[in-house]
């Protein structure tokens, strides 16, 4: 800066408005708008989005657009290798793992989004009711919850199996039972800690109603454990699956899920590896999107953000 | 027996080498492996294979399978029979003793069999037992005493067994688990600890136990006691639990186990392996329809639906482990008249056609009024199982255009299902117990739920008929007869295949007996090269 | 302190008992009997009553619940169906060795690993590390513990021959089940130590000891870690519960005769004493370990109160 | 009187995802020894940053863009971890603003004291280190050391903690005492006892302090020099007596008027309305600019220089440039 | 100034508020307090961190149950027994303004839905429009803008976020504002702007304050009249300019001498009254003085029991033996 570039002219009182002393810089923008921003400024989020929305629209359009159907069989095309024809090989049973895969896939994203759902509501509702209710409430509840975690699981969801025909609502809802536990308990510790900060009581002191207090203070606060317990939650519920398959009492066939699937693969790993590899592959990579994605959005939701 | 579902099966050898994985010096330690958990060894109360292969190897009776599944005498040195074929008796070898040195008498086998028709049996076992001797359902029922069973010690020498019809195959039923001696003072001794520990048993067998635990598997010694232990060639065997099959073959390849099976999807990769072995089994999986069922009640819709399934192609492309294609309940290799096989006589009793298949498929849906929209295979939850349901699945619908749902349940939920009559179509499993067709078609006769309520007079009568002959010849027409009339008829069942078995053995490892039947393996007569 | 135990103690025995009932009413709608419905079919009546009156099941079912609850308060959790005149406890204690062995060593490495990973990733906090790291920690909850196990059998059993293929003879044999399992265990804790990590550091008092002139390390392990470790250690008990009581998967693929295939097999085959003795054992030590945890935690962390603190946050 | 620190042309940036945040933007000050500078000024001028600047301890994202910190002949900035290490404690230290949070809430009292003389005195036996350490709580007034020695930050309250916590900074002796907010989270009565005593410990340990304070009140009672922050910028230094009776700058102005005072109960306060600047798009001009009631159009444009106004009072203000006075006086005609 | 020509808009008698710690300790945070808050004045409340000034000022607008004596509010009782009806018309007359202008608004809500909150829970915006509307009034009352409405608070600074606590608490229209420490969280020079701004909402809407601070010169500035806790309970309660001219009680003393005074010169030589002595544990209180401890003309009498608030001078009101 050089002195002499400032003309005399410039020492003269200048006009400041109002608005300009109480300036705040950035631009308004909606809840959701300024989320997005956020979110593609991170490029694995964003990357991540992509690839599972392009997952998902493989699942909702692979199997319809595929010349061969899932449950197709062909006797003398069994463990074929991946070829032309069939981009991902065949089964035992020479079905297309292709289309397989993709219908795999959709009924896995069917389990995880009951799941992810369920916790959403019912975990983050109990343990919200849980911890601002308190006193006898919260001890009841909180016993029921060790309850439902103490009965073995497996009971639970033989029985629901044996009454309703193997299928997916009836797994969807085997694992419903207690898939929301742990988001419950997760809510409620971090509730606990946000029920006394001053932004609760003033809602409080204005006539808020409990409910609402829940739905527009608490809940909106705990987006952060919530998102991250989510991204436990999905792989623990396409696991579960998994794993019922894993000791017979999983899907009936024709169906199958992505579990099933890596399942019937993990036994015939030795030799065909092609029916491990490619439903293995779409799992880990629905998996890694959600976390990524996950963390972006816990980001993106969050307007203090970390630095 | 009861093979049911449970696919079962035990095999394998190793040579030597300890679990730990050290390289093992060659011809050390047999070591197989079976995929059960081997529960009990209370020889009433076990009905699973794993305890039948334990068993046959550490006891014996009073025969013991060959390597040509033929029995030879064992406990039992020379018998004689009555001319009316009513009347066995046993004359026990000299100087046989139990491990702990005490002599073996015809009384042991007086107490073991008494136990096995007595109420503390849960083997469900007594009817090999009650059906033949004389006595023997009363005395279980409890209308008899111990003295009236045809089940006497002469001497300590000599055992003597009544029974109430001619039998030809009763030689084989001895080599049976059920069949085997228990020592009566130590048993009592013992109370319920009796078969817990290696110490809470005695042995009568090529080998003694000395280290068991139910979920690993058993351990095994030479027994020094044993009358011929000098045709023992092994001193040290195992028998191992591996429930995967994936890590059956692991253990193999790593040197831990000198025998293993192999599923399907590795028999290719493995078939000009020098090591490969292929058998097949006296067991038939098949459908069992439920008469009583609205839709498969039809007979036209069960031959239908037994026409429309290509045998050959399960067993070539999906299970391909040596299985034959089932082409009547009787499995292929049963005895029939001497010369031919029961199968070869009979030829096949039930096609694949499925031309004929949607003719009768069009045939019994005019009857019902309108095809089906769906019918239910009720399995249990084994892979191989479900692998063969849904290879139905496909050819119904390929075949005859029919939805089948695979219901699947736990191997219990599926029996009790059954049993309570609420199913179906049912895929289930019969292994022969003995080597000779009753051992299948005395099942339909007593009109259980189980059995799809089949209740024919004529079929009865054939098999109450061919029990009663003394006369071979008349005996195995009146079986022919009934096969044909159970699969090709009537179509209560429809056969599926006969599992074969396809394995992999060490080469250093040499006789190492299967057998089609009963305790499918024989570590006495294995040894190394 | 010791009433507070006390307390807790009576509220364990309470939920353990609703556990045990609901089990108990549960497990008995389990399709099937405990016996194979073909076998029992063709006993003789008599030995069905026999059998039936050995298990004590042909009581009314609230007679059977009595009888039942009378025995375990006297210690008897009963006999087994299937392990024929096998006690209960013995059948599980027997185990219970190869299973905790397991699941202590896939703790202890999960805990261990995920721990530095975690601290890394959190120190270098949007670096290449950190990005590294929680790729690995994604991957860890993303691939089925059976197929990891697969492939550690495979490669390091077989192919390379470093450890035994499976079996239970010596410890060798527990080293790849236990990193087959600690796989989801590294994953969680690492995820959940870098979050809490992120928090500690940007505390006042990691300023305060920067400012001594402490060396980064020290900064890091002695006040970042120490108090971010904590609360790791709280949803640590979950995890380890279910890894010290087994895989079903990891156990049948290694051949360990562990209590998650046991468990597995016995609600299969109906086997009711054993299925409640291991929901007891497994309900019970769910709690206990809740329990301890908090009572370490509060040895720990000198800020907390049990009396009052601890119960509302656990 | 020797300067035993001195800050020149200082600027700090940092990163943070919505872009960069110039904290401080070219600050210059020194230090004499055994003298109290007290740096005010609106939250988020920069104070805390340059301090942390100072010491090598800025956060991750935050970065010395130009200037250097002298310390003993040697230039900080240049140092590598490793030897500001050695620095940081036994030379300079630091006191933090919370004393609630500023203490590890896992570790005792002692040991808390204690790591920085392991830290800094290698040849202190753990037995001295204890004696010091109890000593040192002693010194700060605690009564009762040796009982404190042994308990928790959260056994103490906060009055006793900041005492804690300012005899950690003490227990090497350091030259310089970088205290950032002492007694903001203190009562009053608390407050001047902490003043008091960091006035004694000066006396006896003859430390040079720097304060950073909103409280002009505070400033008063301890400062013999003053700095006041605004906009990541120095707006005005100078002798206590001038900032409080002869002010310069119309921040420092503004900042006096609105305390309140006795005599003028019943009347609304002097507030200086509007905002601070967002430090990520500072103005391009003076910073106080927009609030300030005598801006000027130059002030809008152009960063104003330093006016020397006295003895060690430097201000920058456009309207202390002769040009302005000519300016206000042509407005007046 | 006659007080008691004024109407008492609030009534506290014998208010306590136990807090249960522990097993079977109690902390007594409110301790026995009885005064008064007359219609359209400002009391402001003052004392060491932590006497129990915040959970007072809740325990009278009813965010805490009180454990024994009565609150009446404009002739209401407030207690247990009120309906859920009366208990939401009271919380339209009586509000709050929070401590900390960074936690007392939630991070995750717009400023619009923050200040509309009341009139959400009211339902006194018969549509979006009008909702909308009230609350830009209410920002431009505040000094801010319609703009700022669409902000989540962390773009605020301390002194706007205070603001927007304030447009928060008028939407209601309340008689009574409980102001907890408004200002302790702000920079001397915004603090300025919210105490103006305080008071000329209370010259304009006669508002009535219970203004809760540490900061002396600040309570002196804003109160009419101004009462003075310690561990609890009310030790001195007077006119502000009275408190400050003639403080009674030794603590009240020390606190007025311990107020730092903005001037060198004066500052560097004044004699401030030191407390000796520690703080009493808050949770077991002991039979004798809450201050003996720290007092040192406290004599016998002080070790044997409570002193109770007595008036002394009209209008004056001091709770200690030595003094009364
Ligand atoms: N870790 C950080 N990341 C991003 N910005 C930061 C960080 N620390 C400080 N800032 C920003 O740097 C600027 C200066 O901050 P600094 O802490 O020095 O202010 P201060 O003058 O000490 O304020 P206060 O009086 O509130 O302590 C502020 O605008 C602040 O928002
Ligand atoms: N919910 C609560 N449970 C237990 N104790 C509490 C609770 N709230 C406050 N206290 C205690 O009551 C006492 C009075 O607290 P209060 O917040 O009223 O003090 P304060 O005068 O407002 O202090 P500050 O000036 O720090 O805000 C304190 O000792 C505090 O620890
Ligand atoms: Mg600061
Ligand atoms: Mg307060």
């Amino acid at each position: 800066m050089n002195k002499s570039d400032i003309d005399i002219s410039m020492f003269q009182k200048a006009k400041v408005s109002a608005s300009e002393k109480e300036h705040i810089a950035a631009p308004a923008s909606t809840v959701l708008a300024d989320a997005w921003v956020r979110l593609r400024k991170n490029k694995a989020a964003v990357v991540a989005l992509f690839i599972l929305i392009a997952i998902i629209l493989l699942a909702v359009f692979a199997p319809i657009f595929s010349q061969y159907s899932f449950s197709a069989t062909d006797y003398e095309n069994s463990y074929g290798a991946p070829n032309a024809a069939h981009i991902f090989g065949t089964d035992q049973f020479g079905r297309d793992l292709w289309v397989r895969t993709w219908m795999g896939t959709r009924i896995s994203l069917m389990i995880a989004l009951v799941a992810a759902i369920l916790d959403l509501v019912v975990g983050v509702l109990y343990g919200a009711v849980s911890a601002l209710m308190g006193g006898k409430v919260d001890v009841v509840m909180q016993r029921i919850i060790e309850i439902l975690v103490g009965i073995p699981h497996l009971i639970i969801v033989i029985l629901f199996l044996m009454a309703f025909p193997a299928g997916v609502g009836t797994i969807i809802a085997a694992l419903s039972i207690t898939g929301w536990v742990n988001m419950a308990r997760l809510v409620r510790a971090e509730i606990l800690k946000l029920k006394n900060q001053e932004f609760v009581l003033a809602s409080q002191t204005l006539g808020t109603s409990k409910f609402q207090i829940i739905l527009k203070d608490l809940i909106p606060n705990t987006v952060s454990v919530i998102v991250i317990n989510v991204m436990f939650t999905i792989p623990n519920a396409i696991f579960t699956e998994a794993f019922l398959s894993f000791i017979g009492i999983g899907l009936a066939e024709p169906q199958a899920s992505l579990g099933v699937l890596i399942n019937s693969g993990y036994q015939v790993l030795r030799n065909y590896t092609h029916v491990l590899v490619f439903p293995a592959m779409v799992i880990v990579l629905i998996m890694v999107c959600f976390s990524i994605l996950g963390d972006g959005l816990r980001d993106a939701l969050d307007p203090q953000m970390r630095k | 027996g009861f093979t049911g579902d449970d696919n079962s099966k035990t095999e394998s050898t190793e040579k030597g080498g300890e679990a730990s994985g050290e390289k093992e010096t060659s011809g050390e330690v047999l070591s197989v492996a079976t995929n059960a958990e081997v529960k009990t060894l209370v020889q009433w109360a076990a009905s699973e294979e794993s305890a039948f292969t334990v068993n046959n190897q550490v006891q014996e009776g009073l025969f013991r399978m060959d390597a040509d599944n033929k029995p030879q005498p064992a406990l039992c040195d020379t018998y004689e029979v009555s001319d009316d074929k009513l009347v066995y008796t046993f004359h026990l070898r000299d100087g046989i003793q139990w491990s702990n040195g005490e002599s073996i008498t015809a009384n042991d086998f007086v107490f073991a069999w008494l136990k096995q028709m007595g109420t503390e049996a849960t083997n469900g076992y007594s009817f090999i037992m009650n059906d033949y001797i004389v006595n023997a359902q009363e005395y279980s029922e409890g209308t008899a005493k111990a003295e009236d069973v045809g089940a006497k010690a002469v001497d300590d020498q000599t055992f003597e067994v009544t029974l109430k019809s001619p039998t030809p195959y009763f030689i084989n039923l001895t080599t049976m688990v059920m069949f085997f001696p228990v020592n009566e003072k130590f048993y009592t001794e013992q109370g319920d600890k009796y078969a817990l520990a290696p110490e809470n048993m005695l042995y009568s067998g090529p080998y003694t136990i000395t280290e068991y635990d139910p979920s690993v598997g058993v351990t095994l010694a030479k027994n020094d006691k044993y009358w011929d232990k000098d045709n023992v060639q092994i001193a040290d065997a195992k028998i191992r639990v591996v429930k995967d099959a994936a890590a059956a073959l692991s253990a193999y390849q790593a040197g831990e186990l000198s025998q293993v099976q192999l599923d399907s999807s590795n028999v290719t990769a493995n078939q000009d392996n020098p090591e490969f072995g292929n058998e097949i089994d006296f067991r038939t999986t098949y459908i069992q329809f439920n008469l009583t069922d609205p839709v498969v009640g039809n007979v036209n819709m069960r031959k239908a639906i037994a026409m429309a399934i290509d045998r050959t192609a399960l067993t070539k492309n999906i299970l391909a482990d040596g299985s034959a294609p089932g082409t009547g309940l009787i499995a292929d290799g049963m005895a029939g008249d001497g010369t031919k096989t029961f199968r070869e006589l009979n030829g096949e009793v039930t096609s694949f056609d499925p031309a004929k298949a949607k003719e009768y498929y069009d045939k019994a849906a005019e009857e019902l009024g309108s095809a089906p929209s769906e019918v239910t295979m009720l399995v249990a939850d084994d892979s191989v199982t479900k692998a063969v349901a849904t290879f139905l699945q496909s050819e119904l619908e390929k075949n005859l255009g029919l939805k089948m749902v695979i219901d699947t349940k736990t191997a219990q939920g599926r029996g009790e299902l059954m049993d309570a009559n609420n199913y179906q179509m049912g895929l289930t499993a019969w292994g022969a117990d003995y080597d000779d067709a009753m051992t299948y078609l005395d099942l339909w006769t007593n009109g259980t739920p189980y059995r799809g309520n089949y209740a024919d007079d004529t079929y009865n009568s054939l098999i109450a008929d061919a029990k009663s002959q003394t006369d071979d010849t008349a005996r195995l027409q009146d079986m022919l007869q009934a096969e044909k009339k159970l699969v090709e008829e009537d179509v209560v069942v429809s056969p599926v295949y006969h599992r074969g078995s396809a394995t992999l053995t060490k080469s250093n490892v040499q006789n190492l007996i299967t057998h089609p039947i009963g305790v499918p393996i024989e570590l006495k007569y294995a040894s190394f090269k | 302190m010791l009433k507070y135990v006390a307390k807790r103690l009576v509220y364990i025995v309470f939920t353990l008992w609703i556990i045990v009932t609901c089990t108990f009413f549960m497990m008995k709608n389990l399709p099937g009997t405990p016996f194979d419905a073909e076998r029992f079919s063709i006993m003789t009546p008599a030995q069905q009553k026999q059998v039936l009156e050995m298990y004590g099941l042909n009581d009314p079912l609230p007679v059977q619940y009595v009888k039942y609850m009378k025995n375990i308060i006297h210690g008897d959790l009963g006999t087994s169906f299937t392990y024929v005149n096998k006690d209960v406890a013995d059948v599980i204690s027997g185990r219970l060795g190869p299973s905790a062995l397991i699941g202590i060593q896939a703790v202890l490495l999960g805990l261990a690993v995920g721990l530095i990973l975690g601290i890394l990733a959190a120190w270098k906090h949007n670096s290449g590390i950190d990005y590294f790291t929680m790729i690995l920690a994604v991957l860890g909850v993303s691939v089925p513990n059976f197929v990891a196990a697969a492939l550690l059998q495979y490669f390091i059993g077989l192919k390379w021959g470093i450890l035994p293929v499976g079996f239970w003879t010596n410890w060798d044999c527990s080293v790849l089940p236990s990193i087959a399992l600690s796989f989801s265990a590294t994953a969680m804790v690492a995820r959940f130590m870098r979050t809490e990590m992120l928090d500690v550091l940007d505390q006042d008092y990691i300023v305060t000891a920067r400012a001594k002139g402490i060396s980064q390390m020290k900064v890091l392990m002695r006040h970042a870690a120490r108090n971010s470790v904590l609360p790791v250690v709280t949803i640590l008990g979950p995890v380890v519960v279910n890894l010290m009581t087994g895989s079903l998967a990891v156990e049948n693929i290694f051949s360990i005769p562990g209590i998650g295939s046991l468990f597995v097999d016995c609600i299969k085959a109906n086997d009711y004493p054993v299925i409640m003795g291991i929901t007891i054992f497994y309900a019970a030590f769910y709690m206990l370990v809740v329990l301890l945890i908090d009572l370490v935690y509060s040895v720990i962390d000198p800020r907390i109160r049990l009396a009052k603190g601890k119960e509302d946050e656990s | 009187m020797g300067k035993v620190l001195e800050v020149n042309n200082l600027t700090i940036h940092i990163k943070t995802h919505k872009g960069i945040v110039q904290a401080v933007r070219g600050v210059s000050f020194y230090l004499n020894e055994q003298e109290t500078l007290a740096v005010v000024g609106e939250s988020g001028s920069g104070k805390s940053i340059t301090m942390k600047g100072v010491m090598g301890i800025l956060p991750k994202n935050a970065k010395i863009v130009s200037g250097n910190v002298m310390f003993g002949g040697d230039d900080l900035t240049k140092y590598t971890e490793r030897q500001m290490q050695a620095v940081r404690g036994s030379d300079i230290a630091m006191i933090f603003q919370d004393p609630m949070t500023s203490l590890n809430p896992t570790m005792k009292v002692g040991q808390q004291i204690e790591e920085m003389l392991k830290e800094h005195k290698k040849d202190m036996s753990a037995e001295q280190r204890k004696t010091r350490a109890v000593e040192l709580l002693a010194l700060v007034g605690i009564s009762n050391p040796e009982a404190r020695y042994k308990q928790y930050p959260h056994h103490l309250s906060g009055g006793m903690r900041q005492r804690v916590v300012i005899a950690i900074a003490l227990a090497c002796d350091p030259k310089v005492l970088i205290a950032d907010e002492p007694t903001t989270a203190l009562d009053v009565t608390i407050q001047s006892q902490i003043l008091d005593l960091m006035r004694e410990l000066q006396k006896k340990i003859k430390t040079s302090i720097i304060i950073i304070t909103h409280n002009l009140g505070v400033v008063a009672n301890v400062a013999d020099r003053v700095a006041v922050m605004y906009g990541g910028k120095l707006a005005e230094t100078a002798n206590v007596e001038d900032i409080f009776h002869n002010p310069k700058h119309e921040y420092t102005k503004g900042l006096l008027e609105s305390i309140p005072k006795a005599q003028e109960k019943g009347h609304e306060l002097k507030a200086i309305p509007g905002t601070p600047p967002d430090l990520m798009e500072p103005p391009k001009g003076c910073p106080f600019a927009a609030r300030c009631k005598e801006t000027l159009v130059v002030c809008q444009n152009y960063i104003p220089e330093y006016y020397e106004c006295g003895e060690n009072h430097k201000s920058a203000c456009w309207l202390l440039d002769q040009r302005a006075k000519r300016g206000v006086s042509t407005d007046e005609e | 100034m006659k007080n008691n020509e004024k109407e008492s808009l609030l009534d506290v008698k014998n208010l306590k508020k136990y807090f249960q710690v522990g097993k079977k300790q109690t902390l007594k945070a409110v301790d026995d307090v009885t005064l008064q808050i007359y219609r359209g004045e400002t009391l402001g409340l003052v004392g060491e961190s932590g006497c129990g000034k915040s959970t007072f000022g809740r325990t009278v607008i009813h965010l805490y149950e009180p454990t024994a004596g009565t609150v009446t509010f404009d002739g209401i009782h407030i207690d247990k027994s009120m309906d859920l009806k009366q208990r939401h018309d009271l919380s339209k007359r009586m509000q709050m303004i929070f401590q900390d202008p960074y936690a007392s608004l939630n991070p995750r809500r717009k400023i619009l839905d923050i200040v509309a909150e009341g009139i959400d829970a009211h339902r006194l915006a018969s549509g979006k429009k009008e909702r909308t509307e009230m609350v830009i009034d209410l920002l431009e009352t505040v000094g801010l803008h319609a703009e700022h409405a669409d902000r989540f608070p962390h773009e605020f600074s301390g002194g706007q976020r205070q603001r927007v606590g304030i447009a928060r608490a008028l939407a209601l229209n309340p008689d009574f504002i409980v102001c907890d420490e408004p200002i302790s969280a702000l920079d001397v020079s915004i603090q300025a702007q919210v105490v103006n701004l305080l008071e000329e909402l209370q010259r304009k809407r006669n508002f009535t304050y219970l203004f809760i601070a540490h900061d002396l010169s600040m309570v002196k500035h804003i109160s009419n009249r101004i009462g003075v806790m310690y561990l609890g309970s009310l030790v001195e309660l007077a006119d502000s300019e009275e408190l400050f001219r003639n403080p009674m009680h030794p603590y009240t003393k020390a606190l007025l001498s311990a107020i730092p005074i903005p001037d060198p010169k004066i500052e560097k030589n004044r004699q401030r009254i030191m407390l000796e002595g520690s703080l009493p544990n808050p949770i077991n209180l002991g039979e004798e003085c809450k201050f003996a401890s720290r007092c040192d003309q406290c004599g016998s009498y002080c070790k044997k029991s409570q002193p109770v608030l007595k008036e002394v001078k009209p209008g004056h009101f001091v709770a200690c033996s030595k003094c009364q």
